[in-house]
Order: structure tokens, then C-alpha cells, then sequence
């Protein structure tokens, strides 16, 4: 077996930092909230759709409360008000604010014993929907065997949903097990989630809950059809990070990608904003049974793959810590890691076999999101092809959870039909050429590959201890993190936090926590 | 119905295609404008090279992406192919038993230059090729597996003295069009010595289509991945019908 | 002299390309055929499909060789490219202490929805890029880089608040040309607001060509490869031409 | 450190065997001779060039001496007699012979004092000529290094010299260690080498001593230029393997195709023939310093590469037996490997690790021949482009000698210049991120790939014991080989093969035998 003798004086030394980092932000997670997680608990009561000048009700409602002043109490409390005094549902009450019929918050608060009933009715029943999802993937995997392991991932990109079912189809015919549908460009920096299914994406497809919708039946017919469960995928981070995890959660989307600091390093929003929301976030996802997927390959598309190797070590040990808050369990997070060493670096294979190893054996438990070769991917779809085929071996040899398809033409364009099939086959030979590989060999004694592992290990936690020093903002301000400097109050989204009301309620987050024995 | 179709990238009829080729040009600016507009003379828009790898001696390598305006009309399209249904070698045994009653007779070989024999092999042999076996294992065939570069004369010598149903060639390659030619060259023969209509004439090869084969005045062809099965089913329902 | 290139396979002008693409036809004789004739269709002669994959949903995938019958004549062909021969960083440093005798001011951005910075950065952030130091390693530049997804306006009121005397802009997103609206948005907004003869404005990007800057208004334009050694004395040479 | 254990008994056994059926053969040799041995001492007696009608110079004397019934004394003191006589040089008396004016057989016989010297001067002047190349090959090595390991060889086969030359040199630049110029199709089967640079070959170029001195001369030109040390091979088994072996030592060719049974079993040539040819062209090579490779891939052509592995290793037992009987030193035998495992199967690298292992570790000294795959090559280029990654990964890994680059395009026609470029940028990049893997990694204790490795030596040990029971001409009479039969005295070129003459003389075989210690 192929395994590394790691030092673990400094692995305990790594996760002691970690959750000294990561346990500063109690009181963050405890006495703040922000408008993206009070819109998620309007759409969890049920509120959805969109005014005709396509703003969501849920930001109508919130914009709403936020103008009044009255936000801090939580959105759910002022629905179950007007509710209780207008008998209407809360999607009523939501399309009165939008029509100007109702101002929500002028209504007087009615008894805690008149309005905790309907939250708690309200509640009851879309969690019960979300464990119904939950079930219901269980069952799936159940009936159909598990998910292969590298599970093959490909992305769908072209902008337009329909083309996206057909693409994705196609490749789940070839053998993808996940289907990505990627974000149209730089979503993660609008207040909002728009509305609809969407045929006009820009490098990809808007992640709205009726796209959702369509891509999971597209799949749901698919996976009848092979008998194998496809798996549905897209991203959470940025100024909506709870809104879609709790709208991948309805539509049963099985992963979803949630790093708790892309959004402010490489999206430039808000620390504290960003935080905030993917404590709440990741409890939704952890509560629908989703696997999170984490972000550190963006370190790499900047950084040296080798230079910096430590910072995805340590990006993966503070995703696991923030993620053991929200009460996500290991096997179901998908901490990131990529393959991008330069090809022209002397023994490549070995640094990139040690990086991955070391990732699969910190986290043995964790379905390992493994990235493919994208910076140095080129023109020269030959030679790309081939470094593809090289993080194939990989992920095999190492066992990692989820292998992203490189694909042939990453230097030039999203994929085209071809290209993704051609990436499918490259896969499916190496995993079948090197499928028990890792059973034959092992380490020799002393081996450059154990070496470099506990190097990087060993700067990784002197990295964390020293954030642990200073505090996760301040690192975040000097730009010892991906070498970008983002100051605690600068970036986009910082007005949409604020301290709650010692009245504050949320229905969702109380009744999560308990579920979740945090 | 026309439908008219165009390659695909990600959207319908975007007509994208990928190009690799050598020039005789410099890896600079001026050599890949040169493999711009040649790619544009091709008939096809938004020329984008994607990358120009130096090849030594005064050439370099072009990989390209283009959208071609050529489109094709399926509708029109007719080809040949071979309409007999398939059946395992019981069933063909079966067949023989039943609708012809008596042994055929096949000789087989790779012709002239060519030595390729795993191509015939595969389907003469008893052992066959991707778990079906060859004619040779069949109770209804009488096989006799030449091999490799037989002059076309002996094949036809040998089909004469063993009275055979059925002849089959094998061309693998296909060098300056060398198939063709020693397929031509063997029919022609048949042809002069009144051979041609007493038996099928089958030839195969990783370049050999049905259509071509019977532009070459064959009676059926057999490409890449053809099985015995194939061949053999071919064979005793053609017979069959002959006889009927 | 006119010097008429063709493809070349292993014999000079033997015209032969690698071709591959999708079509919604079936993977079988008929589909084949449909990309055959395609081939032909676009001037190819010797269409030789040598792979058929099926891609589900309609979809096939052909791989194919064939000879183009097209070619072109090279001595025709005019590209521009950027001129100015190339000095290391001292090198750049002195002529420009002795040829402008100032530092020169440049302004850097990655601009609109653009947020790929990889490149920009690797012109002018200190550390640079495969051994070269970038801009603002220079002695003889104050380099500004202000970054990703900078509007237009941003960038030219910078431009205007510290005089540069250069303009950077990266543009590394093509989909649906979008660089190219991009690109050209940004030099008429320039023009309009008279700064466009006041400094230069240089772009780049990976489907950038100094061509293609030129046809878009820009003084130059660099590519896939291009080093901060190449940017920083094209700026040295031109702007030490421009005042004297 | 990747090592086998292998049974050192079983190693012991199999080399016993073979040493046992090619000792067989002493009476073959000592006793007998053929057509192109002889004409072999024409030409190393400086007898070239052809008729008008294009018929080697060789062929005419040969012919005429075995028309006269006078061939089994041996050409070279029929030659010396005739320059005694007439005061010719050996050129002049072929002239002769070839215009109708010399009747070499009816000359009266000089006394054995005066003839001698006439040969010993001859032989002398061209061993000297040969170790000369032979030096001067040691001193460009010396020079500019040593070949890389595996070395990068590449084949030209565009049957023009010319533009095989454009085509190597273009290699060179681009890597390549050893050109091979392929040769025309199955001129093993010309009883006769054709004269003269050649441009129109079939699926290659012919092998002729004019075409051997330009491509040289183009490789030297080249090698200066980069300041490493190009090698060139060619083609010596078939009907004229001594006369070939023989050219491309006063050509400094650097390596030759020469395997002591592929004329035989691929190419259906006498099996006497073949290997009395084979022992005279492999004492040249070994006096010249060129190292042989074999021709093992062709038993995987048309056998399973899994099933049938065995006849591989059996194949280089036999073939290194009998170079050692030609005085071949291990360093110079370049035993044939193949890479030909079905890519559906499942752990093919697996496999093909152990294969390629136990090749290297039985033959720890050769430079082993290591061939890409061929059979599995189809018209998908990209594929077939991974396929070749694997199969340089493990060149790489296992530390062959000589790696013979696939080519994507290997099921579609021979090499185009960019097939060959792309070839050698995937071995490149391959060989660079691998390079030190192997001090990485051991095999686990009862591995697969060791067990595997032990399986096939064991098979090929027990057919070798088989084979050496019944003899290897009866072994091949009954298919034993490459599943075909080849009867004794079937096949090519028997009527070539005469026995001696107790005054048989050929200078060569003396001198060299005394020289390699034979
Ligand atoms: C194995 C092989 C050899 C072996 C052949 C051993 C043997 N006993 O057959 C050896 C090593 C001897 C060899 C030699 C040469 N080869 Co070769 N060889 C190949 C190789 C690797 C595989 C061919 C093969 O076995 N395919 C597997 C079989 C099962 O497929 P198939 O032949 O297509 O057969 C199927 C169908 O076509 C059909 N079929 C075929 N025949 C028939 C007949 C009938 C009646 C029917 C019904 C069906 C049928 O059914 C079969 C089963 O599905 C190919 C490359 C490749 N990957 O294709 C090169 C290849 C065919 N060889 C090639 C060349 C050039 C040569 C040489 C000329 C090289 C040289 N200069 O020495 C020599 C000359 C041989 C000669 N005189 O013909 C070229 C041909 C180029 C071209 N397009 O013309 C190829 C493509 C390699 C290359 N890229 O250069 N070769
Ligand atoms: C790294 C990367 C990212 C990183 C960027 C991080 C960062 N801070 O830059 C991240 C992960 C954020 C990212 C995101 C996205 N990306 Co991106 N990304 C890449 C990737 C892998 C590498 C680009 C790179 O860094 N190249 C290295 C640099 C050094 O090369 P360069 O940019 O060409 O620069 C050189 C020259 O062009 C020139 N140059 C460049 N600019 C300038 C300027 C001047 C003035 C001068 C003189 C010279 C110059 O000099 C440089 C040095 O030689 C490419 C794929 C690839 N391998 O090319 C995709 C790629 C560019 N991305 C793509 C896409 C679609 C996206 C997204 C839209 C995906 C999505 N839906 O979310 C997002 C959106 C980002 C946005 N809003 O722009 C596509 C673009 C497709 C197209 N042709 O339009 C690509 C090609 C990948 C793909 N196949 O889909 N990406
Ligand atoms: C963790 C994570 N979230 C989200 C995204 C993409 O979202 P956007 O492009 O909208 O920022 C990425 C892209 O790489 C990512 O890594
Ligand atoms: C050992 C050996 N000799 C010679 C040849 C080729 O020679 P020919 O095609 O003339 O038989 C080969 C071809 O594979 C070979 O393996």
C-alpha cells in the first residue's frame, strides 16, 4: 500500500491551530446575521419568484425590512406577523410588500405565543421536504451502488440550461458520475439569486433554483435509465452562500462548492460577510446531507503549485475546522486540492504524488475534490491531454474522491461535446490501467515523496500558527493568504451584516443546530 | 426530409472543427498568419490558432479552431451496407443445416505485398478474435486460411481446385493506395477467368467500407471491428438466396 | 518572390490535415459517410475517417486525415509585429536614464468583467514571471497595476490623475469576442475624453496580436509568451522616438 | 529502489536451457556457409557496386562461384587467386566476372603462400577501417556524453533518403537520441542488397550502403551541431543479415535490427539459413561495436501480450545464447520488449510493469529494445497518444535502454513530421516528470507485479526446458513459436546454404573469432 509515515507531533499541531483560528468567530456566528441569510430563511418559509423587473421576493422582503430598521429581529418573525394578522400565506404576504400593498413592518408585533406556532409549523415542513431529498439520495445510492471512487466530475458551461441537459447527458452516458453546471461568470458578486430557468449565461449558466429544477430531472431520468445515481453540483460561495445551499438543498443537489474564504480572497467581498454566511450555509448543507466542495485549487492559478503547496495544506485545515462547526461530518467534505505543477519541473510526478497523498492522508475520511492541470494547460490540446492523463493516474493511485476531468481544450475554450468525451475516455482508461497500482507499491525508506509531504506539512502548520498568533484578519489584511491583501472592512457586501436584536429569531438555524447536535 | 447538419461545438450548428497540420512556415507571427488565412481559404471563419510548435528543418506545427461553413445534407446521403442480419455460429449452423445442406467451401488470404494476417486470422481462425470464433471452428464452413502475401493467381488457382463458395481477401495496407489496386488486380483476374460469378467475392481491411467494396466489383466488404458472425451470416443467407 | 506553402504530412505539398469534430448524425456507415462528405465539402480530397466515436444524444465524433487542396502564398502576407529589439531589465533601465531621463508612469489593468490578473501581473508585479522581473522592478518605471474587473473609466481617470505615460490593458476572456468589444470600448471612451495622443495604450491577452491591437486603435499588442523584457523596451524605444 | 525478487533458480534453469538448445547449433556453424555469408567477404573485401541491370557486384561473383561448383572453399581465396593471376584489385576481378571477361573458377589454384597475404593485407585493411568506426563512435560518445537512458529513437519511412534526412535531423533537433530509417517492406525477403541511394520505397526506405553513408553523414553534421551524439539503425535480419550487418559497420551504423529467429518465424526464411546467417552478422556486429536489438514485439502482433508473455522472455534467452556465441557482450544486446497489452484490461500498467521488469532485471546489462504499443493503436490519435504516455512512463520508470517512440497516429500511416514531433514532446515530458520515481517507490511484500514477473519466468522456463528436450528446429516445426510452424527445411534461402570445403577460408571469421576470443 501506498502511504506516507507523517509526523503527526505536527498534524495535532496543525488541527490545534486550526480551531484556535477557526473558534474566534463564535461570537460572529452567535450575535450577527446578514440580508443573504435572513433572504435564505424567507425562501426556506417559502417565499420565491421575482418582480417583474426580476428582483427576487426575498430581497424585496428583506430590502424592505432592512430600510425599516427592522431587520435584526430576523425576516421569519415580521412573515409570521403579517401572516397572523392579514391570514395570508408568507408567499402573500411577500407579493403584497413587492405590490406596495403591505408595509411589514408598521403592523404591530403580535404575542411570541401567536407567531412561534406558524414559524414552527412553516419550518417543520420544508425540513421535512430537506430530510425527504436527503432520504431520498440515500436511497438512490442504495439502489444503484455507490459512487465510483475517483468519482469522474465534468463540467457543463455553455450558458444556456437545455443545451446544459443535453451536454450533461451525454456525459453521464459516457460514465460521469457528477454533473457540474458552472456559474455564469462572477455570479458569486450579485445581492441576489435571479429567477427562472435562464438561457443566456456569460463562461456559464446562472445558478438560479428552476435551473436547478430542470438539471436534477434531466438527471433523475438518466440515472433510471443506467441505474447508476448522477450527482448534481454548483457553487454556493459568495454574497448568496446560504440562499443557494438552502436552494440545492430543496432541489436536491448532492454537492455543492462552499469554501469558507473564496469569497474574500479571491472575489474581494467582505471577511466578516463571507464568514457569516458560510457558517450558515454549510448548516443547510450539512442538514440536506450535501457534500461541500472547498476552493483551494484558486491559490494554485496564482501561487507556485510548489512554492506554495502549504497554503492549500492549510486552506483544507481551516475549511475542515469551519466545516466541524456547521456540523458538517468528514465524509462529506470535499476538501480541494490540484494538480498544477509546472510539466517542464523535473519529477512533477513526484511532487504532485506527494501533495496528493498528503491531502488524502490529513484527511483520510474526506471525499478529496481533486483539481486537473489548468495554468499550464495550453494551446497544444496534445500535451494537455497528456498532463490530464497524468492527474488521472493520480487520483487513482491516491484514491482521492472526486476527480474534475481536465479537459483537452482547458487553454481555450469551455468544453465542447467533444472535448468532455475525450476527457471521459482519458479517465476511464488510467483508472482501469492503474486500478489496484496502489495495493503493489510503497514508499522506500527515507523517500524524496515522504520527505517533501512532511515539508509542506511542516510549513503549513507553522503557517497556521502563526495566523493563530495574529488572528485570521489580520493574515487576511497583510495578504499572507494567496499574497492578496484583504483588510477586515474592505470588500463588497459589508452593509448587508449586522448585530441582531436579543430577540433575533431564526426557526431554521435553531431547529439545524439541535438536529445537528451543535 | 433534408437535414441538413453542421459540425458541433456547443451549440447547435456553430460548426466548430479542429485542425492540426504542418507548414512550411516560421513558428512567429508571420508563419501562423500564413496558417490563419490558409484556414480561411479552407472556407472556414474565426480562425483561431491555438498554438505553433516549432518542427525543426523550416516547418512548424499549427493546432487550430475554426467554425466551417460547409454543411451536409443527410437526407441525401445513401450508402451501402450489408442488410443481412447477424446470427451467433449456432444459429448460422442452423441455418446452413436448414436452408443450404451442405458444407461451404471459403478460401481466404492476405494478397500480394500484404502480410497483415490478424485482420483474415480473426475471421478464419479457429480461435477467432473478441470471444467469437472463426469460420474454421463452424460446422457449415469448409475454411482453408491461405495467409499471408499469396499472389492473387494462387488464391484463385486454390478457389478453382476446391470448387469454393466464397473468396475472401485481405488488405490491410493501403499505402499509396497499394488496396486498391491489388483488389482491382484480383477481381480482374476472376473476371478473365470466368471465376467472378461461380463464387462471392468478400474482401476486408481496416479501410475497406461495403460501398467500396462493391465499387470494386465485390460482393460485400468488411471493415474495421467486423466479426465472424458478421461474415458468416453474410455468407449463408446470400447462399441461400443464390440458390432459391 | 512568391512562395506558395501547402500542408505537409511526410512529402512536401501533400497537403495532408488532421481534422476533428462533432456531428449530429449516427456513429455508423451512414454517419461516417455524412463526414466524409462534409470533408469534401470544405475542399479536402482523400478523406480518410479514421476514428467514430459515439457521444450520446445524437452526437458523433469523427477524427480524420485528409488533403486540402488550398494553399497559400506567403509572400503575400504582411503581419505587423512589434519592432523595438529586446533588452534585459538593466539594459531598459539605462537606455531609459539616458535616453528619456525620467521615470516613466504606467497604468495597469485586467478591465470590465475581466478578473484574470495572472497575466497583467506577470508583466508588472515585481516578482514577474518565468525569470524576468516585472515593471515594477524597474528603476525607470512607476508601475500602477490596479488589478481585476477595473471599469473603463476607472482606468483612464488613474490615467489621467497620475499622467501616465503608458496604458496596460489585459483582456484574457474571448467568449463571444467580448474582449474585442472591451478593448474597443476603451479607446473610444479615450478618444472622447482626449487622452487617447496623450500616452500609450499597449494591450494584451493570449488571443491578443500586436495585428490585432493596431486594427483595434492601440499603439501595440502582446501575446501568449510575452515577457515584461519585451513590453518594457518597447515603451523605452517608442517613447524616447516619440520626443525626440 | 522498484525491484523484482525473482526465483534465482528459475533464472538459473532458463539460462541452462538455452544455453542448451543454441549450443546444438556449434556443428551449423563451424561446418557451414551460405550465399550471403560469402558475399559478405566480397564486400568486406572492398568488392561494390552493381551491374547495369542492377545486380549487385556481390551476387555476380557469389553466383558465378556457385555455378562452378566452387563456392565451398569460400569466395575470398577465389578472389585472391584471381588478383594473383591477373594483378587486379578484388574490385577489378568482380568487374570482370560481372562484364563476361573472367572465368574466376577456371583460373588454376596458386599455392596458399601466395594468396594469403593477399587476403590478410585486405582483411586487415578493413578491420582496421571497422574499429576504426568503432572509435571513433567511442570517441564522439566521450565527446558529448553518453546516450540518455532510455534513449529516444524515432523512425523515418518516407522511402525517399532525401527526405528521410530532412525528417532525422528535424528529430534530432527536437530530441531524438537514435534514428531508425525503416526499411522498404520485406526486402528481408531479396536474396541481394540494392545498390545505390534510393527515393522510392514502400512503407520505407531500402537498405543500401549509399543510403546508410548519406543519412551518416547528415547525422554527424547534426550531432556536431547540438553537441550530442546521434545514433543510426537499420535493418540486418533476413536474407542478407550478414552482408547488412556488414555495411552498417564500415558505415558506423550504431545499432541493427538482428534477431537469430525473426527471419524464420515472421518472414518464413529457412531456419538453417537463418541462423547460420545470424552468427557471422553477429560477430560483425559485436567487432564493430554495434549493438543488436532484437525482434521479440513481433511475437505480441499476433499473440496476447498476457497469455503468451513467456515466449518474449524465452525469445531473449535464446537470442542473448546466441549472441554470446558470436561474442556479443550483454551491453551490446539490445533484447526486444513490447508494450502490448489491451488498454481494456483491467491493471494493464500493472502487467506491463512486471513485464517490463522482469525484462530488465533477467538482462540487467542490455540495452533493452523497449517497442511501443502497435496492436491497440486505432484511428483515435488521442487515445493512442495516452497510450504511448503510459507506455514511456514505464520506459522511464523501469530504466530500459532504448525507447521507440509510439506514435499517435500509429494505426493510420507511417510517421508525418508532426506525429513524430508530438511523439517525442509526450516522452519528453513523460520521461522529465518521472524521472526519479523509481528511487521512490518498492513493490509490497507479495505484490501482484512480483508474483506476475515469477509467473512468466517460470512459463518461459519450462518451454525452455521443452524446447531443449525436442531441439529447437522440431520445437518449430510444431508451432511451438509465435503459433506458427516452420518446418526445417522449409521456408526461404535453403539452396543458399552449402556446406564447407575442408580448404574453406574466409579471413574475417578468423580474424574477428580470435579478436572477440571466440
Ligand atoms: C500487427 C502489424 C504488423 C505485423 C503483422 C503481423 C501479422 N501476421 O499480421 C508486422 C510486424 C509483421 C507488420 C509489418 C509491417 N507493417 Co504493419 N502493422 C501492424 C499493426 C500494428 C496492427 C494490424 C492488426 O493486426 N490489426 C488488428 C486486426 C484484427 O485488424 P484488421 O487488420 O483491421 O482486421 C479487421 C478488419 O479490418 C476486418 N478484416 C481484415 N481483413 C479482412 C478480410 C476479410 C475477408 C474480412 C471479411 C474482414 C477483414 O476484420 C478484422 C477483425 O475485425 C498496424 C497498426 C494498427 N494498429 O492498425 C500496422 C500497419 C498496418 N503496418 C504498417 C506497415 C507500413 C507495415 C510494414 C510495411 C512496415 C515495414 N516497412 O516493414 C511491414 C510490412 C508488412 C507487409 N508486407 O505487409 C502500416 C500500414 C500503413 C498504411 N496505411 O498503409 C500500419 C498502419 C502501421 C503504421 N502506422 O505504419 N505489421
Ligand atoms: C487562472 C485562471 C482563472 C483564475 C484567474 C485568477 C487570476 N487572478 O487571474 C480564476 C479561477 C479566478 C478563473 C476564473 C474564471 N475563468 Co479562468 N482561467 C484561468 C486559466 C487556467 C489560466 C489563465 C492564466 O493565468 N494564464 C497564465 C498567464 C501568464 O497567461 P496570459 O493570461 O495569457 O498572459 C500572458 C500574455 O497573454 C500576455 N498578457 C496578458 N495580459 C497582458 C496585458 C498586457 C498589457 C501585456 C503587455 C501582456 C499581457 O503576457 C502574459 C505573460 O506572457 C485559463 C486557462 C488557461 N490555461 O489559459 C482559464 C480561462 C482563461 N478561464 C476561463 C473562464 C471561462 C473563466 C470563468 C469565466 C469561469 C466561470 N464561469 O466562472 C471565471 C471568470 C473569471 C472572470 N471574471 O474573468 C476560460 C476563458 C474562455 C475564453 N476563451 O473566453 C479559460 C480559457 C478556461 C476555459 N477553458 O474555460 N480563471
Ligand atoms: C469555491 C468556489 N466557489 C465559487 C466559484 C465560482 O463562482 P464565481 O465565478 O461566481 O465566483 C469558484 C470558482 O472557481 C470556487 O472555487
Ligand atoms: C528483428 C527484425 N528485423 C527486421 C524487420 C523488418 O524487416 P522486413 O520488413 O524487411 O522483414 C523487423 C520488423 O519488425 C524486425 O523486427
Amino acid at each position: 500500500m501506498l502511504r506516507l509515515e507523517l509526523d503527526s507531533g505536527l498534524v495535532t499541531r496543525a488541527r490545534t491551530a486550526a480551531k484556535k483560528i477557526t473558534g474566534e468567530f463564535d461570537q460572529l456566528f452567535d450575535s450577527y446575521s446578514s440580508v443573504t441569510i435572513e433572504r435564505t430563511v424567507l425562501r426556506l418559509l417559502g417565499i420565491d419568484g421575482a418582480t417583474e423587473d426580476e428582483k427576487p421576493l426575498p430581497n424585496v422582503v428583506v430590502d424592505a425590512l432592512q430600510k425599516a430598521g427592522a431587520l435584526n429581529k430576523g425576516a421569519a418573525i415580521w412573515i409570521a406577523n403579517a401572516m397572523h394578522h392579514k391570514s395570508l400565506s408568507a408567499q402573500q404576504v411577500a407579493e403584497q410588500i413587492a405590490s406596495g400593498d403591505l408595509d411589514i413592518s408598521a403592523l404591530p408585533m403580535a404575542a411570541a405565543k401567536d407567531l412561534y406556532p406558524i414559524l414552527d409549523e412553516l419550518s417543520d415542513k420544508m425540513l421535512k421536504h430537506i430530510a425527504g431529498q436527503k432520504a431520498a439520495r440515500e436511497e438512490f445510492f442504495r439502489q444503484y451502488g455507490p459512487r465510483r471512487k475517483p468519482a469522474i466530475y465534468v463540467i457543463v458551461a455553455t450558458g444556456n440550461i437545455y443545451e446544459d441537459v443535453t451536454q450533461a447527458k451525454a456525459a453521464a452516458r459516457e460514465g460521469a458520475d457528477i454533473i457540474a453546471v458552472i456559474r455564469s461568470t462572477a455570479q458569486s458578486l450579485l445581492d441576489y439569486v435571479p429567477y427562472g430557468a435562464t438561457t443566456v449565461g456569460f463562461g456559464g449558466t446562472y445558478a438560479t433554483q428552476e435551473n436547478f429544477r430542470i438539471m436534477r430531472k434531466a438527471l433523475d431520468e438518466v440515472s433510471a435509465e443506467l441505474g447508476r445515481y448522477i450527482s448534481l453540483t454548483n457553487y454556493a460561495s459568495g454574497l448568496c452562500m446560504p440562499e443557494i445551499a438552502a436552494m440545492g438543498a430543496i432541489e436536491r443537489l448532492d454537492l455543492m462548492l462552499n469554501d469558507a474564504m473564496y469569497g474574500i480572497l479571491f472575489r474581494d467581498i467582505n471577511p466578516k460577510r463571507t464568514l457569516l454566511d458560510q457558517y450558515f450555509a454549510r448548516m443547510i448543507n450539512a442538514y440536506a446531507g450535501i457534500e461541500i466542495q472547498t476552493g483551494e485549487d484558486n491559490y494554485l492559478t496564482t501561487s507556485d503549485a510548489v512554492e506554495k503547496a502549504y497554503t492549500v495544506t492549510a486552506s483544507q485545515l481551516l475549511n475542515e475546522s469551519f466545516a466541524l462547526i456547521s456540523g458538517v461530518k468528514p465524509e462529506k467534505m470535499g476538501l480541494g486540492h490540484a494538480h498544477e505543477i509546472d510539466p517542464e519541473y523535473e519529477n512533477s510526478f513526484s511532487y504532485e504524488l506527494a501533495h496528493a497523498m498528503l491531502t488524502r492522508e490529513l484527511f483520510p475520511e474526506a471525499p478529496i475534490k481533486y483539481m486537473p492541470p489548468t495554468k499550464f494547460a495550453s494551446g497544444n490540446i496534445f500535451k494537455t491531454h497528456l498532463m490530464d492523463a497524468m492527474f488521472n493516474f493520480i487520483g487513482q493511485l491516491t484514491g482521492q474522491g472526486v476527480q474534475l476531468l481536465g479537459m483537452m481544450t482547458e487553454a481555450i475554450h469551455t468544453p465542447h461535446l467533444v472535448d468532455r468525451s475525450l476527457a471521459i475516455e482519458n479517465a476511464q482508461y488510467l483508472f482501469t490501467a492503474v486500478k489496484d497500482l496502489s495495493q503493489n507499491i510503497q514508499l522506500s525508506p527515507d523517500s524524496f515523496i515522504n520527505q517533501r509531504a512532511n515539508l509542506v506539512l511542516r510549513q503549513a502548520t507553522e503557517f497556521l500558527e502563526r495566523v493563530a498568533e495574529e488572528g485570521l484578519f489580520r493574515a487576511m489584511a497583510t495578504g499572507e493568504f494567496a499574497e492578496i491583501k484583504r483588510p477586515e472592512d474592505g470588500g463588497k457586501g459589508l452593509s448587508g451584516v449586522f448585530e441582531r436584536d436579543p430577540e433575533y429569531f431564526n426557526p431554521f438555524m435553531d431547529k439545524m443546530k439541535k438536529e445537528l447536535g451543535l | 426530409m433534408t437535414n441538413i447538419v453542421k459540425p458541433y461545438g456547443d451549440t447547435l450548428n456553430d460548426g466548430k472543427v479542429q485542425l492540426s497540420f504542418a507548414l512550411p512556415v516560421t513558428p512567429d507571427a508571420h508563419g501562423k498568419e500564413a496558417a490563419r488565412i490558409l484556414i480561411l481559404s479552407m472556407g472556414f471563419d474565426e480562425a483561431e490558432i491555438t498554438c505553433v510548435r516549432d518542427l525543426g528543418e523550416g516547418f512548424s506545427h499549427f493546432i487550430a479552431y475554426a467554425a466551417t461553413s460547409a454543411s451536409v445534407d443527410t437526407s441525401k446521403i445513401k450508402v451501402k451496407v450489408v442488410e443481412t442480419p447477424v446470427m451467433d455460429m449456432e444459429a448460422t449452423d442452423h441455418y446452413v443445416a436448414e436452408h443450404i445442406g451442405r458444407t461451404i467451401t471459403v478460401v481466404g488470404a492476405c494478397i500480394e505485398s500484404d502480410a497483415h494476417t490478424v485482420g483474415i486470422d480473426a475471421i478464419m481462425n479457429m480461435k477467432g478474435y473478441n470471444h467469437r470464433y472463426g469460420l474454421e471452428r463452424y460446422q457449415c464452413f469448409n475454411a482453408i486460411n491461405m495467409g499471408a502475401q499469396v499472389p492473387s493467381e494462387e488464391l484463385l488457382a486454390k478457389a478453382r481446385e476446391v470448387k469454393a463458395d466464397v473468396v475472401l481477401v485481405s488488405q490491410v495496407v493501403t499505402q499509396k493506395n497499394i488496396h486498391i489496386q491489388n483488389l482491382t488486380r484480383l477481381i480482374e483476374l476472376a473476371e478473365a477467368e470466368g471465376l467472378r460469378h461461380k463464387m462471392l467475392f468478400v474482401c476486408g481491411g481496416p479501410r475497406i467500407s461495403h460501398e467500396l467494396a462493391i465499387e470494386l466489383g465485390y460482393d460485400a466488404g468488411f471493415g474495421t471491428g467486423s466479426y465472424s458472425t458478421d461474415v458468416a451470416s453474410y455468407i449463408a443467407i446470400t447462399l441461400s438466396k443464390k440458390q432459391a
